[in-house]
């Protein structure tokens, strides 16, 4: 079973019957994410908007994709299933998708931020290379 | 409220029994107005008329909405507040979906609605009106004079159903069902208090508007 | 007669008033109680409430009285709020209390039934509430009287046939004119008011001047020539009926086509209107005010003026008359005919104010002082147009307008509209003049 | 048992420390709580024990259990239930009869004061023998758990309000969990059946923070029933311009315009369908055309019609004012005579008025 192929909407190419429709959220987001461009030129501040924790029209969440565009990095993770960053068409907004093990999309954001996170290589596993290391 | 489970169970009592008793007591007492008003019978006149009655009267029902200029100069805060009152409630009453629903289930009648956001504006506005009407009948000497607890009673439940209206449309009881149920109640309060007080006026009125038309046009004057 | 009064057995007392009140709720009151909503506006169509300020004068609650009996006798939830001791009840103190508002605090004018928004006739059930009045016997001093001597001499006035006769002699003899006096066959019969016959026999030699110009067939009667009627005015039924009656009588005995109306408020609303209805028939004649006469008169040639009166004038519209009686543009077609600078009041025609003195008020001699104050709003209708001549026609408005505008010192001299139409008519050989050209 | 933290688990699992943020991401993101708390959640997880979990059947279809565990591609969800441990369910577990009812007693003993008990279905009281499991009555045996318990999930809302077991005329007395439970929290995870992410959402709130959520004034967790339906619908717009479908195949369904008309209960639904959506979030009830019909609510079998708009009354009104008509009729012809015979009395009562009957002229005289 493709599982895959019905985990979302362009999956099973759903032809959207009326694009006009917004919930607003769509504009919402643009101010947001302006918003923290300046906070993250300013104060140095990242911030991560949850695109699951709000309502979307049919469409609608794929139109701002659309709008954002991609950019020069894409970085793909494999850790407890795939995880996507890829930097967008406007520097420092970030779009992560984190997919179950069977490729289902868990956790969806953008990121306004120099480099998420998770990318890092991170300070217990550094230790526990090191470890290895003394080992040898 | 130990009476009810829950909101819903409110609710579902706003819109089932309390419904039914309240239409009930306002048909029963409307009728029991409207008859024993033409049961009183006019006599007969026997002057020779000028005009008829009818055209007139039926004239009269729609030319009384206007006051004359010299009128409207002397009392313009009665006037143009009354008018926006009635407006904007008519406005909330008959254009707004869910009432369009209402009457449309209960007497079959159907027609579009307007936009929630023009409802909304004429809820605040008729609230407004209904405020300064208030205000206005607690300072003006003449109306403070003529008002007994009736008015101010009358004032209250055409007041509420607004209030508790906004209140629901902007959920600002929780739960919602909380909100519609005191919404429907309020309403219901106002069609049991119909029939017993000047409420009765949004009947009657036709009735003596006619009467008054009827009699001056018989006489050949203009009303 | 005179010896019946005592032997009258009828006592007036608060029971008869409230049978009397309750005699009176008919379907359209029914439906104006039903539908006030105290808005107050009927207060600012009153001249005794905008002449004074006390809001006691606001014409709905003038009529309280009639609505308490309406609510706890004709309503079944007023007849359970009596039953449970609640419902607020007439008493003869009410009565008393409410005797100034209903008899010195209105002249029924009518102008409050025009402003209601609910389109209550509330001057109409004032009219009822002094049925109630007289009943309960709370009628003021100067109404009694001027219905004793209507019912006892023939004229609320006093003015017996011999003071008309005398009259009619004079008026011959300086005019040269006939006064026809019970011409059975003629085809109207005039009738006159009692301030006309004394104050205003002017009146009289215009009806006579205008009529053998025209060529009207017309009589008056020895037994019926009074119009007023002072049982109108008091409010009782009764009392009116045999005065309607006389009238009626009279008409009939000289087989006459129409009565006419004289220049009287009062007189056109009860001989016109209420009479038929005090009898309980219809006449077999047909009644026209005068001024509804002479506008047909004119319209159809037989009645030709000469020259306009070049002074700047307006009219008072009689309430009766107008506002009450549906004569309002028959005044205005005459005096089109007979002036240059007619111009209007503000409110003129059927929103018209009273003068103060209609409704029986001008016979209550208890009531002078409000009715001169209530005169102040004729005065600023007068002081915006600042005029030369005021014309109207209606004898006790007339009365009432020489005395307020005396009262406050405004030289405006007052004149009957007949009168005015007969300084104009044409003299008879040019008519025939023009006749034959 | 159950004494190794969660994280620990993870680690034993060869989850790496990105696997374990993305995890705690994903959490976070399940729990409703802004993304600025994932810090929060990961160090909560690091101490975070595994419960004990008991799920009671009584009153039920399993459609609960099925709508959590068929959830077709196991994802955070499926997760959660591997880190919690669940010790009793008679429709899953592998043993049968004693052993089973054992091992919900073992529970009990070995997890006293900590474990969880999670309710589907409602309880039967008009008689017990509606509903039993091995020979217990649904209440004893739900009295019996309770004893030691943390905290009740009553999860679907057959268990949280009755559900269809209580609708009208209610056969089997059927109440809920909240109006039996007075003495522990109860959690209310309505829906019929609920989102599964919420049901997961709630458990992996207990776990992460080891307490219970927010809840709103019918015991649901405000963080997924805090907004109604209406307010959170992609299609609102519609309803505040008022277009609306009249039919479910017009122009105006065509368009995607709003349901109300059509019966949509979202005004006063309290749900998260419209964010979380169903199926992967692939879509949900009002996005594939149909209105929603308030399943997370109190009573909503007996609401009236699924397609009738929420504001119609649902009595027999017609019938109501069929009788008040008649009455009316009836009752004001009756009055209105009797003031017929009022006025005539009045009239019969009449004394001709004379002007000598003035007390004034009585005295002038």
């Amino acid at each position: 079973m493709n599982n895959e192929a019905f985990s979302s909407l362009e999956g099973i190419s759903v032809q959207v019957e009326n694009p006009e429709l917004e919930t607003g959220n769509f504009q919402s987001i643009l101010m947001e994410i302006k918003f923290s461009l300046e906070q993250l030129l300013e104060q140095k501040k990242s911030h991560i908007i949850d695109l699951r924790a709000m309502p979307w029209s049919p469409g609608e969440e794929h139109k701002l994709e659309k709008y954002l565009g991609k950019g020069e990095v894409h970085i793909e993770l494999d850790a407890l299933g795939k995880s996507t960053f890829y930097e967008t068409s406007y520097s420092g907004i970030w779009v992560v998708t984190h997919y179950s093990e069977d490729g289902a999309v868990i956790a969806k954001a953008i990121e306004i931020t120099y480099m998420p996170e998770m990318v890092f290589s991170q300070d217990e596993e550094i230790k526990d290379s090191l470890e290895r290391f003394e080992k040898l | 409220m130990e009476l009810f489970s829950n909101a819903n169970d409110f609710l579902l009592w706003t819109r089932g029994d309390a419904f039914n008793i309240a239409i009930g007591i306002f048909i029963v007492g409307s009728i029991i107005r409207v008859l024993e008003i033409f049961l009183l019978g006019r006599k007969h006149d026997f002057s020779e008329p000028r005009g008829t009655e009818w055209g007139p009267g039926l004239k009269n029902i729609i030319s009384r909405s206007a006051v004359d200029s010299g009128t409207f100069k002397r009392a313009p805060f009665v006037v143009v507040v009354g008018y926006i009152w009635h407006i904007c409630f008519f406005i909330v009453l008959l254009f707004f979906v869910p009432h369009i629903e209402l009457i449309h289930a209960t007497l079959g009648l159907k027609w579009p609605g307007i936009p929630s956001q023009f409802v909304d504006a004429s809820t605040v506005i008729a609230m407004a009106a209904l405020l300064a009407m208030l205000w206005h009948r607690l300072t003006h000497p003449v109306l403070k004079f003529l008002s007994t607890y009736e008015d101010y009673l009358v004032w209250l439940v055409t007041f509420l159903p607004l209030l508790t209206g906004y209140i629901a449309f902007h959920r600002m009881i929780d739960p919602y069902p909380m909100a519609l149920g005191l919404h429907i109640l309020s309403v219901e309060l106002l069609l049991i208090v119909f029939p017993f007080t000047k409420l009765m006026h949004a009947i009657t009125l036709f009735i003596a508007r006619w009467y008054t038309g009827a009699m001056m046009g018989r006489k050949g004057i203009e009303s | 007669m005179s010896a019946s009064a005592n032997t009258s057995k009828n006592t007036l007392n608060i029971t008869k008033g409230i049978n009397a009140l309750k005699q009176q709720i008919d379907a359209p009151t029914a439906a104006f109680f039903s539908s006030c909503v105290h808005c107050g506006l009927c207060a600012e169509a009153c001249l005794f409430y905008t002449e004074t300020n006390d809001p006691k004068y606001t014409p709905i609650n003038k009529v309280e009285p009639l609505r308490r009996i309406w609510e706890s006798e004709y309503t079944l939830f007023g007849k359970l709020k009596k039953l449970l001791g609640l419902a607020k009840p007439v008493t003869d103190e009410m009565l008393a209390e409410w005797e100034p508002l209903i008899y010195d605090g209105c002249t029924l004018c009518g102008r409050c039934s025009m402003v209601c928004p609910v389109g209550n006739d509330i001057s109409g059930m004032i009219r009822k509430v002094r049925e109630g009045m007289v009943a309960s016997d709370h009628a003021p001093e100067g109404l009694i009287g001027a219905s004793t001597r209507a019912i006892k001499i023939g004229s609320p006035m006093g003015i017996r046939l011999k003071a008309l006769k005398a009259q009619i002699k004079h008026i011959e003899s300086d005019t040269g004119l006939t006064i026809p006096i019970d011409v059975e066959g003629a085809d109207y019969l005039a009738l006159l008011s009692s301030m006309e016959i004394i104050n205003f026999p002017e009146y009289i030699e215009s009806l006579a001047k205008i009529f053998k110009q025209a060529g009207v067939s017309w009589t008056l009667s020895s037994e019926a020539f009074e119009a007023t009627n002072s049982g109108i005015q008091i409010g009782s039924s009764d009392i009116a009926r045999e005065l309607v009656q006389r009238v009626v009588d009279g008409a009939e005995k000289l087989k006459v086509k129409y009565v006419i109306s004289p220049e009287c408020g009062h007189a056109y609303t009860a001989i016109r209107w209420d009479g038929p209805n005090l009898i309980g028939r219809s006449y077999p004649f047909k009644v026209v005010h005068i001024l509804e006469l002479l506008d047909e008169l004119q319209q159809s040639g037989r009645l030709k003026t000469s020259g306009l009166l070049e002074k700047k004038l307006t009219f008072h519209d009689p309430c009766q008359i107008v506002r009450k009686g549906g004569v309002e543009a028959q005044p205005r077609r005459l005096l089109a005919q007979v002036s240059s600078q007619f111009v209007e009041m503000s409110d003129a025609g059927k929103m018209n104010w009273c003068c103060g003195g209609g409704g029986g008020v001008s016979a209550n001699e208890r009531a002078d002082e409000l009715r001169l104050k209530a005169f102040n709003r004729k005065k600023h209708q007068l002081e915006e147009i600042d005029i030369e001549v005021l014309v109207t026609a209606c004898a006790n408005c007339r009365l009432i307008l020489e005395e307020g505008l005396e009262e406050n010192n405004m030289d405006i001299p007052v004149v009957g509209l007949s009168e005015l139409i007969s300084d104009h008519l044409l003299e008879d050989n040019v008519v025939e003049g023009e006749a034959n050209e | 048992m159950n004494e190794q933290t969660l994280f620990e688990l993870l680690q034993q699992q060869g989850v790496s420390r990105r696997g374990f943020l993305k995890y705690c991401t994903a959490l976070t993101s399940l729990m409703a709580l802004p993304a600025s708390m994932i810090p929060t959640v990961a160090h909560a997880l690091e101490s975070a024990r595994r419960p004990s979990v008991i799920w009671l059947s009584f009153q039920e279809c399993t459609g609960c259990a099925e709508s959590l565990l068929r959830s077709h591609s196991p994802t955070i969800e499926g997760l959660i239930f591997d880190h919690i441990s669940l010790d009793y369910q008679h429709t899953l577990q592998a043993a049968a009869g004693d052993a089973a009812e054992h091992a919900r007693e073992q529970a009990i003993k070995d997890n006293y004061g900590k474990y969880l008990v999670v309710v589907d279905g409602s309880i039967p009281l008009a008689d017990p023998g509606y509903s039993t499991i091995a020979g217990m009555s649904n209440l004893d045996m739900l009295n019996e758990t309770l004893t030691g318990a943390a905290a009740v999930i009553a999860v679907g809302t057959c268990s949280a309000y009755g559900g269809l077991p209580q609708a009208d005329p209610n056969p089997t007395g059927a109440v809920s969990v909240s109006s039996l439970v007075k003495d522990k929290p109860v959690i209310n995870v309505p829906g019929c059946p609920p989102i599964p992410t919420v049901i997961t959402g709630v458990l992996a709130h207990y776990l992460t923070f080891g307490s219970i959520p927010e809840l709103d004034s019918l015991g649901r967790p405000k963080v997924f029933y805090g907004q109604s339906i209406h307010d959170r619908c992609y299609r609102r717009p519609f309803y505040d311009k008022g277009l609306f479908a009249e039919t479910f195949d017009d122009e105006g369904a065509k368009k995607g315009w709003c349901l109300y008309r059509l019966g949509c209960k979202g005004p006063m639904t309290y749900n998260a369908c419209a964010t979380l959506k169903w199926n992967q979030q692939t879509s949900w009830p009002v996005e594939s055309g149909h209105g929603c019909l308030g399943c997370s609510e109190p009573d909503f079998w007996d609401a009236g019609s699924f397609y009738n708009a929420l504001s119609i009354p649902d009595g027999d009104y017609t019938r109501a004012a069929g009788y008040a008509v008649a009455t009316g009729v009836v009752l004001g012809a009756a009055v209105g005579f009797t003031n017929q015979k009022t006025k005539a009395t009045a009239a019969a009562q009449h004394t001709n008025v004379t002007v000598d009957d003035f007390s004034l002229n009585k005295k002038n005289k």
